[in-house]
């Protein structure tokens, strides 16, 4: 049995040292000033989603409009309607593509589900709007991000998905050679398929 | 008449109605606290300096608190309506008092010898007090501390609960190593 | 201007003052600046001891503290003021609306008014009351008071057990904390708070102070005396009246705005006093530790002693958790009185023996005095070590 | 750990008058579980709990799962003497499962470190004869849980000594874990951009709110 | 809500017309936790009788859980108890593992320990934090265990992207790989970690007013945990030696040279000193994962993100989480949502003996009894 | 300065206070203020003949004083440690209650 009064003793030279240690080692003072300075957000942070395109913030975005990430999001935070031609006929693009994020959790399944490579996590967190309703409702144009932007936030990923689109492409390329140098060979054989969605 | 023993005795004395006369307990006490500071003021007014900073020490202190504390005990703080705050008695008590007063106030008024001017203020050293408590008053002194003893350890006793077996023993004797 | 001049600054400052008027009025006037400047130097102290104490307390924690209003965070109690200023004042419905209106000026008001015979530097006791000390006591008696007061003014349940709580504790270390003095009193035979200052100045020639806390008895009663002025002012780890994780603020619960702010100031004041008493009769008052700093001027250290007292108290804050209302009384009655009475003891060896002339008088006088307190202080916590203690774990 | 098999029949024994069956499980990850009826659970219980050679002392998971009436339509092929002549036909037979309430116990031994052990119990159907006898006598640490089964199915404990409502408020009607729990309508309308909000605000109010 | 009034008899000895103090504490209330209430009724200031009360939080996860698919109720996990996600993950991905048959890669598990088991170091770390702030020590202590929390969830992030909600297993693995740079980063934190808890050792383990106020409070002895279902820490220092990582070897766990601790007396002490040692023996095997993780796949190839229908049945997986024993039971009809999804939260099943615990102690026990049972009401609640 | 006559008025009044207090009032704590009331009374008196009597510098007025205040203190502990243990029996502390030797009479 130590001496009565050492474990306080001990204590108090503990934080004594807490003390001193503040002012000479930033280790022990973790804390961030946040508004003037802020910490870069990890490669993987993941805020809200956004929608990714290529050249063109409407045209190019690569969503299809499959539902597959408004049928797997948890809350229920995706709104989509997809793109119909005159005829009624369903286009592969999204008309209204609405993320509500004052619901969503960032919890990137939809990024994660998407076939397409379509809708990724964005790492901004800056979002807080004056008007409680409706502002945190995102549209497409809200949502639509250009690919260099992605590639900015997330290289490593980004780079695997440009290698895998890329290398899609040229497969479909082949195929579509393939098919155009059979179709052109025996006559009358209809163009396959090609970019059906799995 | 002063006015400073004036406004004293007028605090002093609400203050003692207050505490007799009002519903609540708790104002009855404070009250009392009230005419406690009174009376030490007087004192030091008649430059009985030690006494009065006693007076405030004891009184305020302990008994103001203490009364205080009862009464939080005994659950008798809250007025419950209805509940009869003076005795069946009260008008002979009451009588009894005022006849008392008359008394006294008749012979204090009867007493011309009384009228007196004061002499000069004595010079009364808090040293000078000691020296006369441990010499002249020395016997007083030891049997007061015998009683203040016997006091402590009967009040002890008295407050303290009959079965204490009975009760659930506190946390660290109840932790005790096995 | 001479060391001395600066020294008396403040007195002269006031004398010039005084000589301006009739002497008639001269005593009431002289009453009131010392008030006037009592209130202002304090409450100026209390802002800044609450800008100390977040910032300490943040450092001890690895935080910075509050760091926004004004450069450094200096001006957070301007602002934490402004706030408490236009807060709304709740009161309850069920309350006593006198009696909570009245609560924190009864706490503010006898905690100020134990102020009056504390000697702030040299010629600077407000009243040399001859028994300053008793005057320091029973004027701050009045505190439980205003404890109680608002507890169980509030008519909530979490203060009327806090006001218990603050009362139980309040009378409990009330004689441990005036027997502490008493060994000052007994040495020096005075009750006088500036004779017993005056009694620990620097001898001619001599490089350290007589300071009473450089004896035994001295130093084990301003031990005694602090850890009960801790418990009086309710601060950790004696802050069970407050406890505010399991009665939330005890008997502030129901307070809030200006009145809490008196609260808050009422504890802070306390914890002044208690300090500013504990500096004089122990810590050599307004005299410097060392003779050859006695340039510096008589008040700058006693506020400097003060400062370093109020850290020693933030300290205590950022380290300790609250003991339980039990072992608080367990520790007041069982331990902290009949040491106490034991220091009581060790003060009248250490008095009787400054006649001992024998070849190795002092190391007796010392080991003597110093045993005389480690036995009894050993003996009176058998019990507790005996329950408490650390442990050896095992493994499976 | 014994076989359910044996298990079964040493509590049988043990337990006269108990009726244990054995419920498959189709998942080859978990062992089949032991249903007893709930007249002979708390004495089953004690068995399982008491017996040496199990010691299961400690209820793990307790829960309830409901089941609801289930009408599964199935093919079969029938026989049938038709014009003299036997005849195969092809028909389709409605099989009926009585909808019931089961709660269920995952008992382990912390003692000998074995388990799991499976106990269910089954109510008559899901609205009147919902009691089944309380294990919290045996297992203390069923005692929150029988609670919150009762709250959010509506099984009733028979032995419980504290059976009320555990996440739920007192008042609250229904037991919104049961499979056909329809949410009552007190919607509260709050102006918000989703869409399904929006649409139940519609349904909710005579004339739908500006927003 | 109305605060009915308790059903329940108040324990025998406790007579009606002693001045008995009914008080609320909570739901809030600085040291509930969260929005947790208990129903105390004080004579002076001990307790004779304490019915917690909650359902403040409910969300009724469980039925959410059944109308979505399986992938879908992983971020719900999360939020059960949001200091411990990863261990959440974990122990619903293992009861869906056993369900559908996944097998995890030898990678994936590595990452799924040194996760999980710098998930116990914040959680215990952080509640001994809260357990000292609820005996009045201002914070500091909670805030050193922040501190590295700090560290711990930095790690987190870089990982999985958030730092409480991680969301980061997967049926049959996890969701991104570690790089090395992280896997250097863990080993600087757990390599200065050692440092934090000497520093907690020095201020809490031998202080005397903590080891005053903590031994022989809220005694739970041995045969009443086991009786009761109380797990994790809690029921080891009531002296029962079962550690599911010892006892069930999930994972990989008997790849690893570690120990339990185990406590004597069962009081709120050795609580908080069995969570210490626990937090020592977590870094042995920190020490060890970061050694020896071996390169490879980290997600079973048969696992499928979309379209993920395990097979009928019903299987109940369960974990050591940091506050005792998480489980998953799930009843699957072969479709893609749950027929029945339940959690076994430790937390709330530790609540079931507060009362008992608490019984004849103060109220200013009650409040630490409350804060070594370590909740979060997120789990409670559901 | 105040005649004599004056203080000893007011000591009167302050006494007859009391004791009205003390003969009218139920409940035992407020008897136990009266005779406080009372002591109180008389410890003006001791200061008031020893400012104005002869040999003032003698101090025996204080000592009186001082004594009685101590007797006082302790007068209180015990009274309220009587009261505290009346309640603790009876469930009340109305003097007018509390009239029979016995404990029993009555229901707890």
């Amino acid at each position: 049995m130590s001496v009565p009064g050492s474990g306080i003793l001990k204590g108090l030279v503990e934080t004594a040292r807490n003390f001193a240690g503040s002012y000479v080692s930033p280790e022990r003072l973790v804390t961030v000033q946040y508004p003037e300075e802020s910490l870069p957000p990890p490669e993987n942070a993941r805020n809200f989603p956004f929608l990714v395109y290529d050249e063109d913030p409407d045209k190019g975005l690569r969503c299809v409009a499959c539902k597959i990430c408004e049928k797997e999001c948890p809350p229920q935070c995706i709104y989509i309607v997809a793109e119909r031609d005159e005829k009624g006929k369903v286009l592969k693009r999204p008309r209204i593509f609405d993320i509500d994020i004052s619901v969503c959790m960032n919890c990137q399944i939809c990024a994660e589900v998407c076939p397409f490579d379509a809708i990724k996590m964005d790492t901004e967190f800056e979002l807080s709007r004056y008007e409680r309703f409706g502002a945190l409702l995102l549209h497409k144009q809200d949502l639509a991000k250009s690919n260099e932007y992605y590639r900015r936030i997330h290289p490593t990923e980004a780079a695997e998905v440009d290698a895998r689109l890329a290398e899609d492409r040229a497969r479909q390329q082949a195929k579509a050679a393939a098919a155009k140098a059979a179709a052109a060979s025996p006559a009358g054989a209809p163009a396959p398929a090609a970019d059906k969605t799995p | 008449m002063n006015p400073v023993f004036f406004i004293l005795a007028v605090v002093t004395l609400a203050g003692a109605l207050g505490a007799v006369a009002l519903r609540n307990m708790v104002h009855c006490a404070l009250c009392l606290a009230v005419t406690f500071i009174g009376i030490a003021a007087l004192f030091l007014h008649q430059g009985a300096q030690f006494a009065g900073l006693v007076q405030v020490l004891v009184y305020v202190g302990a008994v103001a608190v203490l009364i205080v504390f009862a009464i939080l005990l005994t659950r008798s703080g809250d007025a419950r309506k209805g509940v009869a705050v003076f005795s069946r008695s009260w008008k002979t008590g009451l009588l009894t008092a005022a006849a008392t007063l008359a008394t006294l106030v008749a012979a204090i008024v009867n007493s011309p010898g009384l009228l007196r001017e004061a002499p000069r203020a004595p010079e009364l050293s808090v040293r000078q007090i000691g020296l006369d408590l441990m010499s002249q008053w020395l016997l007083p002194l030891e049997i007061l501390g015998l009683l203040l003893t016997a006091t402590m350890i009967g009040a002890v006793i008295l407050a303290m609960p009959e079965k204490p077996s009975g009760e659930p023993a506190p946390g660290p004797e109840k932790g005790a190593r096995p | 201007m001479t060391a001395a001049s600066i020294d008396q600054v403040f007195v002269n400052a006031k004398q010039a003052l005084l000589s301006l008027l009739p002497e008639t009025l001269r005593p009431g006037l002289s009453m009131a600046i010392n008030a006037a400047a009592i209130l202002g130097t304090f409450a100026l102290l209390f802002a800044v001891a609450t800008l100390l104490e977040r910032k300490g307390l943040g450092r001890i924690q690895n935080r910075y503290g509050p760091n926004r209003v004004g450069p450094f965070g200096v001006l957070q109690p301007v602002a934490d003021g402004l706030k408490m200023l236009i807060k709304e004042d709740i009161l309850p419905r069920q309350a006593d609306r006198v009696v909570h209106f009245l609560a924190p000026i009864a706490l503010v008001l006898s905690v100020l008014l134990a102020y009056a015979v504390l000697p702030f530097g040299r010629n600077m006791a407000p009243i040399d009351l001859d028994a300053g000390v008793l005057y320091f006591f029973a004027a701050s008696a009045a505190t439980e008071l205003g404890v109680f007061m608002a507890g169980w003014a509030s008519r909530s349940k979490y203060s009327l057990l806090g006001a218990m709580r603050g009362i139980a504790q309040m009378i409990s270390y009330e004689l441990p904390l005036v027997l502490s003095t008493l060994g000052v009193i007994m040495v020096t035979g005075s009750l006088s708070l500036v004779e017993i200052a005056e009694r620990q100045a620097p001898p001619a020639g001599a490089i350290l102070g007589r300071w009473f806390v450089f004896t035994p008895w001295g130093l084990a009663g301003f031990l005694l005396f602090m850890t009960a002025a801790v418990a009086e002012a309710n601060r950790a780890p004696f802050d069970l009246p407050e406890g505010e994780s399991e009665i939330i603020a005890g008997h502030m619960v129901e307070y809030s705005g200006f009145k809490y702010a008196l609260f808050f100031m009422g504890e802070y004041l306390g914890m002044f006093a208690a300090s500013g008493l504990a500096i004089t009769l122990f810590l050599g008052g307004y005299h410097a530790p060392f003779a050859f700093l006695g340039w510096a001027p008589s008040w700058f250290w006693f506020f400097a002693k003060l400062l370093a007292l109020l850290a020693v108290f933030i300290w205590l804050r950022g380290t300790l958790p609250r003991l339980r209302q039990d072992q608080l009384m367990n520790f007041a009655w069982k331990w902290l009185l009949p040491m106490s009475l034991v220091n009581l003891v060790a003060a009248g060896v250490w008095s009787y023996s400054a006649a001992w002339t024998l070849p190795g008088a002092g190391f007796v006088r010392w080991a003597s005095c110093a045993g005389l307190l480690i036995l009894p202080a050993l003996w009176l916590s058998r019990g507790w070590r005996a329950r408490v203690g650390p442990r050896v774990y095992r493994y499976a | 750990m014994e076989p359910l098999e044996q298990l079964r029949a040493r509590a049988e024994a043990s337990v006269p008058g108990a009726v244990l069956e054995i419920v498959p499980n189709a998942c080859p990850a978990d062992p089949p579980s032991l249903r007893v009826d709930p007249g002979h659970a708390l004495a089953v219980a004690w068995f399982l709990r008491d017996d040496p050679q199990l010691r299961l002392d400690y209820a793990s998971n307790v829960t309830g799962v409901d089941w609801p009436e289930t009408v599964t339509k199935e093919k079969a092929r029938v026989k049938r003497m038709v014009d003299g002549v036997v005849k195969e036909f092809e028909t389709v037979v409605e099989k009926r499962r009585p909808g019931f309430l089961e709660a269920v116990y995952h008992l382990y031994s912390m003692e000998l470190k074995q388990g799991p052990v499976i106990l269910r119990q089954r109510t008559g159907d899901r609205d009147r004869a919902v009691t089944v006898a309380s294990l919290t006598p045996v297992w203390r640490g069923a005692e929150f849980q029988e609670r919150e089964i009762y709250d959010l199915y509506g099984i009733r404990f028979e032995g419980h000594q504290d059976l009320r409502r555990l996440l739920m408020w007192e008042g609250f009607e229904g037991h919104p874990m049961r499979r056909d729990y329809v949410e009552p309508d007190d919607y509260d309308y709050e102006p918000t951009p989703h869409a399904d909000v929006l649409e139940k605000a519609r349904k909710h109010y005579p004339a739908p709110p500006a927003s | 809500m109305s605060a009915a009034p308790p059903s329940a008899p108040l324990p025998a000895g406790a007579a009606i017309d002693r001045d008995l103090l009914e008080i609320s504490l909570g739901p809030h209330h600085p040291s509930t936790h969260g929005v947790f209430r208990m129903d105390v009724v004080l004579d002076g200031e001990r307790v004779v009788r304490l019915k917690p009360v909650f359902g403040y939080l409910h969300r009724n996860h469980e039925k959410l859980a059944e109308g979505m698919t399986y992938l879908s109720s992983m971020p719900f996990t999360d939020r059960l108890d949001y200091f411990c996600s990863m261990t959440n993950n974990w122990a619903y991905a293992l009861a869906v593992e056993k369900l559908a048959g996944l097998q995890v890669p030898d990678r994936a598990q590595y990452i799924r320990v040194i996760v999980g088991e710098l998930t116990r170091l914040l959680n215990h770390a952080c509640l001994i934090g809260f357990l000292t702030h609820d005996m009045g020590a201002m914070g500091t202590p909670l805030m050193y265990a922040f501190r590295e929390r700090e560290k711990i969830l930095d790690l987190f992030e870089s990982l999985s992207g958030s730092r409480m909600m991680c969301n980061y297993m997967r049926f049959g693995g996890c969701r991104v790989d570690l790089s090395p740079a992280w896997l250097q980063a863990a080993r600087k934190v757990v390599d200065d970690f050692p440092r934090f808890l000497d520093e907690f050792d020095a201020l809490l383990t031998t202080n005397e007013i903590v080891m005053t106020r903590s031994q022989g409070v809220g005694i739970l002895p041995r045969e009443l945990a086991i009786n009761a279902s109380v797990t994790g820490p809690m029921l080891r220092a009531s002296g029962v030696d079962y550690d599911l990582r010892k006892v069930d070897r999930y994972g990989i766990y008997d790849r690893f040279d570690f120990r339990v601790p185990l406590g004597e007396h069962g009081d709120v002490y050795d609580r908080i000193m069995i969570r210490f040692l626990e937090m020592r023996e977590s870094l042995t095997i920190l020490r060890q994962a970061l050694r020896e993780i071996p390169p490879g796949p980290i997600l079973d190839p048969k696992s499928k993100l979309r379209g993920f229908r395990p097979r009928a049945g019903e299987v109940y997986g369960r974990i050591e989480a940091p506050k005792g024993e998480l489980g998953f039971y799930l009843v699957s009809d072969g479709s893609p949502n749950p027929y029945r999804y339940r959690v076994r939260p430790p937390s709330l099943i530790n609540l079931t003996i507060l009362e008992d615990m608490c019984l004849g102690q103060l109220v200013a026990d009650a409040v630490i009894i409350l804060g070594s049972v370590d909740i979060v009401l997120g789990e409670v609640d559901r | 300065m105040t005649p004599l006559p004056y203080w000893l008025i007011l000591s009167s009044i302050l006494f007859a206070i009391g004791l009205a207090g003390c003969l009218v009032r139920r409940n035992a704590i407020m008897v136990l203020i009266g005779i406080e009331l009372m002591l109180n009374a008389a410890n003006l008196n001791f200061i008031a003949f020893w400012r104005y009597g002869s040999g003032a510098e003698a101090a025996h007025g204080i000592m009186f004083v001082l004594f009685a205040i101590a007797i006082a203190a302790a007068e209180t502990a015990v009274g309220l440690a009587l009261v505290i243990a009346l309640y603790r029996l009876r469930r009340t502390v109305q003097v007018d209650e509390a009239d029979a030797l016995k404990a029993d009479d009555k229901p707890r």
